[in-house]
């Protein structure tokens, strides 16, 4: 029930002990961490390096997306507690991105939900990465896989 | 009506925003595409047609056949690259 | 490859970033943490109450099996980073009990392992639930869900 | 040879551990548990046909087929119940 966007890093421990804490219905709590990643292996072979990135994001569109995102997940599994925190503007390779965290009283449902919260918050909340590489800035483009990932939430 | 655009449109395009005040005919998100296309080679550029982009109708995301009759806000963006 | 069981509580904050400062191929972290939850619904109705819980393991085994798991892991994803720290000892409703982490390029590989280290733990590793209740103490049972859930990483 | 006992069966055994010594004969760990059965009412009990426990032999789990010629340490557990 916790939606940020903001510019400053977030300390995991403490987002995670706030999130549990007072609720002891929770058995387990599934957690995702985007991080910037320095070394892309691209078709198994060339390598591409990114220094950093640049965060873009929609304000007031991306928390809509993001609450509604949220929601949908309260509707498809028990949960107790869940928590999207996502960073935009400038961030160097190694930091953190994104913390996507999900408590619920079953581990099934708690991983579920939140690689659910995860594949959809890449393809529905407005938000757009710049890569600065050693051959100059590059927008990153939209990934199949990602797309792929998204499709398998939509219901039949 | 403010016009918004993000990510590389918004290079391609020169502005991040703009006032506009389309003619009443132009009803939907299409109708306003097309309309945008005239302004400058940025604008034919950005929202050229086949090109991969999406829009919002004051902050919700719009599909080309929704009304902008009353918005305050449309924006067009490149696909969503979070995560 | 860090594989720890301790009595001490852990700060899941301080253990990530651990895990994941220096590697620049990783591009996401899937993380679980079991808590003790107090409050247990069962038969979708009946409420036990669980107040702290005693864990004994087989000081010795619990490592060599948890260290098999973890390989067993890194054979079936391209893992980049993993942990898994185990408490024992007594331990009162809310506090954390196991955290499993795993790091990889790609968010897939990592929620695949994540859940399959839980599930293959759960079940494979010698660990032992004594519960405190408000009518006395009680072993834990295995759970059918249990051994389901790891019955699906079984090779066909 | 040490035999450990975990969880309930140590409190059904009324030992944590115990130093034995088998006859040859007793060749498995499905040979132990018959022979250990004859011990006390504890260990009949705790080692009962149709009881769900299982074995390990140095430390490595073990089904009841496997040899314990030469083992330093057999222990017997209920299903595990971690994480």
């Amino acid at each position: 029930m916790t939606i940020r966007v903001q510019e400053a890093d977030f300390d995991i421990g403490t987002e995670l002990d706030r999130l549990s804490s007072g609720n002891k219905r929770i058995g387990g709590l599934a957690v995702f961490v985007g991080l910037v990643r320095e070394i892309h292996v691209r078709e198994g072979y060339h390598r591409d390096r990114v220094d950093a990135l640049t965060l873009e994001h929609y304000p007031g569109m991306t928390e809509t997306a993001l609450e509604e995102i949220e929601a949908e997940a309260r509707r498809r599994w028990p949960l107790e507690a869940t928590l999207i925190v996502h960073r935009y503007g400038r961030m160097e390779a190694g930091e953190r991105i994104v913390l996507v965290a999900v408590g619920s009283p079953h581990r099934e449902a708690a991983f579920e939900a939140c690689e659910f919260l995860v594949d959809w918050l890449k393809t529905k909340a407005p938000f757009w990465k710049l890569e600065e590489t050693p051959t100059g800035e590059k927008w990153v483009g939209a990934h199949a896989a990602d797309d792929q990932a998204a499709a398998r939430w939509e219901k039949k | 009506m403010k016009v918004r655009y993000f990510a590389w449109m918004k290079r391609t395009v020169g502005v991040a925003e703009e006032e506009i005040d389309p003619p009443a005919e132009v009803r939907t998100v299409g109708d306003l595409v097309t309309w945008l296309r005239a302004r400058s080679d940025g604008h034919a550029e950005a929202l050229a047609e086949g090109a991969a982009f999406g829009a919002a109708v004051d902050k919700r995301t719009a599909t080309f056949d929704v009304g902008i009759a009353g918005a305050r806000e449309v924006a067009f963006f490149p696909p969503f690259t979070g995560g």
